[in-house]
Formats: C-alpha cells, sequence, structure tokens
C-alpha cells in the first residue's frame, strides 16, 4: 500500500490534484480521505496494461465472482454494472470496459465490515466485454461479460 | 455496420458517441450474427432486458438530486419581489400545496383565464408573483450541458409530490374539455415535408422506431407511458428534461418548427395526452434513455 | 420542400368539398388556428411546414381514410409525378444503400441543412438481419428481393414507392423522400439494390 | 461548489445498505461539444465512505463512470443511526463531504 500510494501521489503531483488535495484542506487527516489516484493504470490505453498497472496481470478466472450487467445496453451512456464477490477475504473489486479509450473504469477497496459487493454506472463507447476483478489475500480473480451497445431511437 | 456514428432519427445532436472523438474501431459483431434475421420476438428479448434493470435503474434515480434543488428553490425567496412559490404560488390545490399538483394538471387556472400544465402554470407564479420576466425564462428554457435551468428543477420538485398517484386531469370542466378536444385534432394533423403528425408514430398500438416503443396516445396505458417518466432524467446527456421539452422534441422529430414554450399548443396537447391517461398510476420522476 | 405539390389549390378547395365533412370540424379549425399562432422558426424547420399541402389536407380531413374513388385518383398523380432515372437504370449499389438506410438524419430544426437527408429506413423497417435495432412502424423488408425477385417491373415499384409511398397508399405514413426532395436519383437506386439486389445481405 | 449528494442508508435485516447520488459533469475528456470543441476533462477521481467512524470502502474512479454517479455499497456490522459520511475528490480538486444516518 505504502509504496504504491507514494507512487501514485507523484503522478497526481504533476497532473495538479495533490496540490488541489492540500489547498482544499483534504489531506488534513481528521477528514475521511479518498483514495488516491492510480494514474497510470486509469490513463492505460489497453485492458493489459491497465491490469498490469493495478497489479492484477496475473488475475485467474473464478465462478465466484459474479457481474450483473444488461445483455443489451438501453444507453451506452449509462450501464448498471453489479459486482458481487464470493471469494473469502476479498477485499477490493475492481471493473473494466475492455474497448472503452482507457479500459479502467472504478476500483474500490473494501474494509471494516463493507461486504465485496458494488454497483455502479458506466460508459460504453461501443459493445465491449465488461470484466470484473476481485482482490483476495494479495491475488486477482476475474470474470467478463459483454454488453452490447446499438442505435438508439426516440427515447420516450 | 457502424453502429453508433450514424445518427438514429431521434439520437440528440450533441452525442455522436459517448466518447465522440474517439477513433472508431470496428464494433465487436453480435454472437447471433450468422442467424437468420432476427425475429420480432428476439426484438421482444432486448426489451426484456432494458426491463430487468429499470427498477434498478428508476430507484437510485439522478433526478433525485433535481428535486433537491428544486425544494430549495420553491421554499426561499427568489425574483424581483422576493417572495418564495410557497408562499405565493397556487398549483390548483391551494397556495403553497403540492401534494398531488402534478397528477391533477393541466387545468383551467382563472386568474390566468388558461389551461395550464404543470411547468406553464409554475412559469406563471414565478412571473406573477416573484416578478421574473416570461421572456427570460423563455429564453433558456431546458436543460442541456451543464446548464439545468430552475424551472426544471422546481417541475421535478413538485412532480416528485405526486409519486403513486392516480392521474386526475378535470375533463369534466368545460375550459379542460375543450383543450382537450383541441389537443386531439392536433395530434391528427399531418403537415411538413414527411406528412407527420403526433399520430404517425403515436396512434397504434405495438409500434417501434429503432429499439424504443411508440406508445398509442389515445389508450389509458398508451397515454400513461407517454406521461410516465416525465420530467425524466435523460441518460443521453445526463440531463434533467420535462414533459414540455418532451413535446418540443416530438416537433423536432415530426420535422415541424418549434412550439413556443409554454403555450397554449403545448398545454393543449398535453391535456389530451395526460387527459387519456386518467385513472393511471403516475410514479414520479423518471429515467429515460 | 413541399412546392411540388400535384393539386392546384382550386383543385384542392373543389376536391374539399366533395369530401365527407372532418369529424369534429369545429376542434379542427381551432387546432389548426392554435398551431399557426404557437408554433416559431427554429433551424431550417420554418413556418410554412405547417401549412397543408393538397394530399396532407385530404388525409387530415379524411382521418387517413378517403374515399376510394378520390384516393384512386389521387395516388394516381401522385404515381404520375414519379421522375425515373433517364438512364433507365433502377438498382444502384446496396451498400451506399444500407449506410443510407441506417442514416436518420435530415429535416429536423437541429440538423444541418447542408448535410445529406438520410434514408431513416431502419427507423421503420427490418432490413438487413445484421440490424438488430430496427422500428416496426413499416413492414418487414428482410428477404425484400429473395421473395418477389427483381425484375424491371419490381425494381420500377420500389423506385416509385420509395420516391413517393403515397402513390400506392394516399395516406401512407411513409414519406414521400423523392417527391419532398430529401432523396435522390441515385440514392433511391441505393436503396432499391439493397432491397432487391441478390448480393444485398437483405436477400441472403 | 459542487452540488449535495443525495445519500440513502437503510437497514436490511443486518446488512446496512447505502445508496449514494453523486451531482457530477464526469466529463472524460474525450468528449466533443455541439459545437466541436472538445470538452476538458473534469471527473471524480477519489470517493469514500465512512460508516460509524470507520472507513468501509476507498474507491478510486475515471471519467467512464456516468454522469451524476450512482453507487450501491453494502455492510454488515452498523445500525440505524449510524452515520455515513461520503466524500468525492475531482480531477480539479474541487470536493464535497455529504452525510446521512442510516434508517
Amino acid at each position: 500500500m505504502n509504496t504504491t500510494r507514494r507512487t501514485v501521489l507523484k503522478g497526481a503531483t504533476a497532473s495538479g490534484v495533490l496540490a488541489g488535495l492540500i489547498a482544499t484542506g483534504a489531506l488534513r487527516p481528521t477528514q475521511v480521505l479518498a483514495a488516491e489516484w492510480n494514474k497510470a493504470a486509469f490513463e492505460s490505453k489497453d485492458a493489459t496494461a491497465a491490469l498490469k498497472g493495478i497489479g492484477a496481470a496475473a488475475a485467474t478466472e473464478s465462478k465466484d465472482l459474479v457481474i450483473k450487467v444488461p445483455d443489451i445496453a438501453e444507453n451506452g451512456a449509462v450501464v448498471p454494472v453489479d459486482v458481487t464477490s464470493n471469494i473469502p477475504n476479498t477485499s477490493s473489486i475492481v471493473i473494466m470496459v475492455v474497448r472503452n479509450p482507457f479500459p479502467l473504469s472504478a476500483q474500490f477497496d473494501f474494509a471494516n465490515g463493507a461486504l465485496p459487493e458494488v454497483s455502479a454506472r458506466l460508459k460504453l463507447n461501443e459493445t465491449s466485454m465488461v470484466r470484473a476483478l476481485a482482490k483476495a489475500d494479495g491475488k486477482f480473480y476475474s470474470v467478463q461479460k459483454e454488453v452490447k451497445v446499438t442505435v438508439g431511437g426516440c427515447g420516450g | 455496420m457502424q453502429h453508433r456514428v450514424i445518427g438514429a432519427l431521434c439520437a440528440m445532436a450533441v452525442m455522436g458517441g459517448v466518447f465522440a472523438q474517439t477513433p472508431r474501431k470496428p464494433a465487436a459483431k453480435p454472437a447471433a450474427q450468422a442467424a437468420p434475421a432476427p425475429t420480432a420476438e428476439a426484438k421482444d428479448a432486448a426489451t426484456l432486458e432494458f426491463e430487468k434493470f429499470r427498477a434498478e435503474m428508476e430507484d437510485s434515480n439522478p433526478a433525485e438530486l433535481f428535486e433537491a434543488k428544486g425544494e430549495e428553490f420553491w421554499k426561499s425567496r427568489h425574483g424581483p419581489k422576493n417572495v418564495s412559490l410557497a408562499e405565493s404560488c397556487d398549483l390548483g390545490q391551494g397556495v403553497g400545496k403540492i401534494e398531488g399538483a402534478y397528477v391533477k394538471m393541466p387545468r383551467y387556472f382563472a386568474d390566468a383565464d388558461s389551461v395550464m400544465d404543470a411547468e406553464r402554470r409554475i412559469v406563471w407564479c414565478m412571473v406573477e408573483k416573484q416578478g421574473f420576466k416570461f421572456d427570460d425564462i423563455a429564453k433558456r428554457p431546458f436543460a442541456n450541458e451543464n446548464f439545468t435551468p430552475d424551472i426544471t428543477n422546481l417541475v421535478t420538485y413538485v412532480a416528485g409530490h405526486s409519486r403513486s398517484m392516480k392521474v386526475d386531469v378535470p375533463l369534466k370542466d368545460p375550459k379542460v374539455r375543450e383543450a382537450y378536444e383541441i389537443g386531439k385534432e392536433m395530434a391528427a394533423y399531418r403537415a411538413g415535408p414527411y406528412d407527420f403528425s403526433c399520430n404517425t408514430c403515436h396512434g397504434s398500438d405495438g409500434k417501434r422506431i429503432r429499439m424504443q416503443n411508440l406508445p398509442n396516445l389515445s389508450t389509458p396505458k398508451g397515454a400513461m407511458s407517454g406521461v410516465q417518466g416525465w420530467p425524466g432524467y435523460r441518460m443521453t446527456g445526463g440531463v434533467m428534461l420535462t414533459h414540455q421539452w418532451r413535446m418540443g422534441d416530438c416537433f423536432r422529430q415530426q420535422r415541424f418548427p418549434q412550439p413556443k414554450y409554454a403555450s397554449d399548443a403545448v398545454a393543449y396537447l398535453l391535456t389530451y395526452m395526460i387527459g387519456n391517461a386518467n385513472g393511471e398510476v403516475y410514479k414520479g420522476p423518471g429515467i429515460k434513455r | 420542400m413541399t412546392k411540388n405539390i400535384l393539386l392546384t389549390a382550386i383543385a384542392t378547395s373543389l376536391l374539399m368539398a366533395a369530401l365527407p365533412a372532418a369529424a369534429d370540424p369545429a376542434h379542427r379549425a381551432q387546432a389548426v388556428a392554435v398551431i399557426k399562432k404557437d408554433f416559431q422558426p427554429r433551424g431550417q424547420a420554418s413556418l410554412d411546414r405547417l401549412a397543408e399541402d393538397g394530399l396532407q389536407a385530404v388525409c387530415n380531413r379524411t382521418g387517413n381514410k378517403p374515399p376510394e374513388y378520390i384516393a384512386k385518383g389521387l395516388e394516381g398523380d401522385q404515381l404520375a409525378g414519379v421522375k425515373y432515372p433517364a438512364d433507365g437504370k433502377l438498382m444502384g449499389d446496396w451498400k451506399s444503400g444500407e449506410r443510407l438506410a441506417q442514416s436518420g438524419r435530415g429535416f429536423t430544426w437541429t440538423d444541418d441543412p447542408g448535410l445529406p437527408v438520410g434514408g431513416n429506413c431502419y427507423n421503420c423497417h427490418q432490413i438487413a438481419p445484421k440490424e438488430l435495432s430496427y422500428g416496426t412502424v413499416g413492414p418487414s423488408l428482410f428477404h425484400f428481393g429473395k421473395l418477389r425477385g427483381n425484375t424491371l417491373e419490381m425494381q420500377k415499384y420500389v423506385y416509385s414507392k420509395i420516391y413517393n409511398a403515397k402513390a400506392y397508399n394516399l395516406c401512407s405514413e411513409m414519406p414521400r423522400f423523392g417527391h419532398v426532395g430529401a432523396l435522390n436519383e441515385k440514392q433511391i437506386k441505393d436503396l432499391v439494390a439493397l432491397l432487391l439486389d441478390p448480393e444485398s445481405p437483405v436477400n441472403k | 461548489m459542487a452540488d449535495p449528494m443525495k445519500i440513502r442508508a437503510t437497514m436490511k435485516g443486518d446488512v446496512a445498505e447505502i445508496r449514494v447520488l453523486m451531482s457530477h459533469p464526469m466529463e472524460s475528456g474525450l468528449r466533443k461539444d455541439a459545437a466541436g470543441n472538445a470538452v476538458p476533462a473534469h471527473f471524480i477521481q477519489s470517493m469514500a465512505v465512512e460508516v460509524g467512524g470507520k472507513k468501509i470502502v476507498d474507491g478510486q474512479l475515471a471519467g467512464s463512470v456516468s454522469r451524476n454517479p450512482v453507487f450501491g455499497f453494502k455492510m454488515k456490522g452498523a445500525k440505524a443511526g449510524d452515520k455515513v459520511v461520503v466524500n468525492w475528490v475531482d480531477s480539479k480538486g474541487d470536493k464535497r463531504t455529504d452525510e446521512a444516518a442510516i434508517a
């Protein structure tokens, strides 16, 4: 955690985020501190690089990781994604949209009683695999499902 | 075929795609590619697939964010006259009363001598009670990009207080009935380069434009599906839009000129449409494609 | 857009007199008045679009069910106005036709009038099987040519139907794409090919 | 100043369900506006959820999270009345903190 955090902070400084954090007082220890942003991974342009960026290059497929997405998205701008991990000791869930310009969409680290489960809504640029990863005991597991994005009509 | 580059009839002009300037890669081929022509049932399966996620989408609807802003505006003092709508605006249920007001409009308001839908009435209050200029409101009446007008938040707030209530447009009022009958004739009026009327798309059952179902506005259920979900959070563009906006967008797609904001034309059409939905249950601000 | 009205004003008014009265003439008149009063021009959508042309007037006044003797005559007029290609070739390139069929652009107040108008076909019809997002306002056109062949007569029918659908059904919901100048000769040929060319995915 | 979040937290049996709506444009930096100009990136990068004084979720987000983000989380060990605090920081350094009590 500490090494990653330091690396990330360095990246953040470059983009001015850290300065912003300090200026706004977000780094004061009394506040709920949001995680620092893994710039390298989030700015990776392909899924392989993004996986490497979060240390999940060697993820194995797992049926104990459940992803719920529509087969066909009603609108690619808002695609509901639910991920539940039944893998013991899951500490993080990561969501990627493989064919998006920047595949990595979100990472959630859980603690203090949080269940390894999250629902979110993502933009899909086109028909794509949506991949979920879970980190448990230092190892990564993955599952993926395709979501089709189609042309829209009037929209109610 | 590159699906999303080509604008659908109704796709919003702003949105070429979620990431519009990204160079296009060939779209992944659908798995069912080799199969013979997809049947109508296959299409309905797509609709069913959307439905599966509807409840969740509606349960956590960003519309709530706009409702909250509308509440703030309704209860605080604004405008040249520095009064709140809560202490001055009568939506037909008494000054400041909003419970059930949305589903009981359009109705006739003697003080304005007009049949008014909810949005038109709230605009009237902003002008008459708070001292805003109508033209200022009408200049930018609908949300786009990162701008949401106060009137949209207000309509969303008021609509949120008719959740789970039955639509009850007072059609027995002769003035409302008159508006209904005129609205009905407007819906049938074909003109423009494509000979379209409202009824071309919304006058019969079970039709679709691309993947979107077209409600038949002449039936209670059909009319209700045209009423349901407005004001709605539009996934395309992520903006909050009202029923007034939706009527205008229909005319855009009908290749007509634009109906004037908060006009008789829109109020009468809404009277026809919402009146046809009388007795159906309104679920509150919705989420739209 | 609707300058090529086939009916003259005089013929129209005579015709109107011959038509059965609209179901609710008073409210219809008020509706027309409200429409004239409460619309504003925007983009390319000018106010002249609100005026009915002769055919629209007949359909509007008869609830889209004109008496047959009137419909037949007017359909004949519409068919007589179809301009076929001078070179006699009615089938173009189905691939261009498919692209055109996909596009729903054109004529709205948000459309750039300088850009080409789309065919709007998939909005209402199933056509090539690959496109899953199709409308159902019109009938499925899948296997159109496979089922009907592509004789010159059939090509002529399809060309004229796209050019002016009202030539076959006076109050059809389908626009008069050629008649109003939305689609040009080449574009209509390409759409004919999409429906009739044996190589088109429609007929595979 | 960013608009407030809407936080809904309810007990379902022994599980607390937390739903968060955030008001944010979530511009990915890849979109063009109506005039064809690129819209600069502006999206929430970090978020955190704290319940009863303890952090339960630490999140990092990309610009591909939908505009006006919606998230759902669940936890065990919380009870009605516990305070839920959610905060976020975006790519411009704007931030927002809101709270609610578990119902």
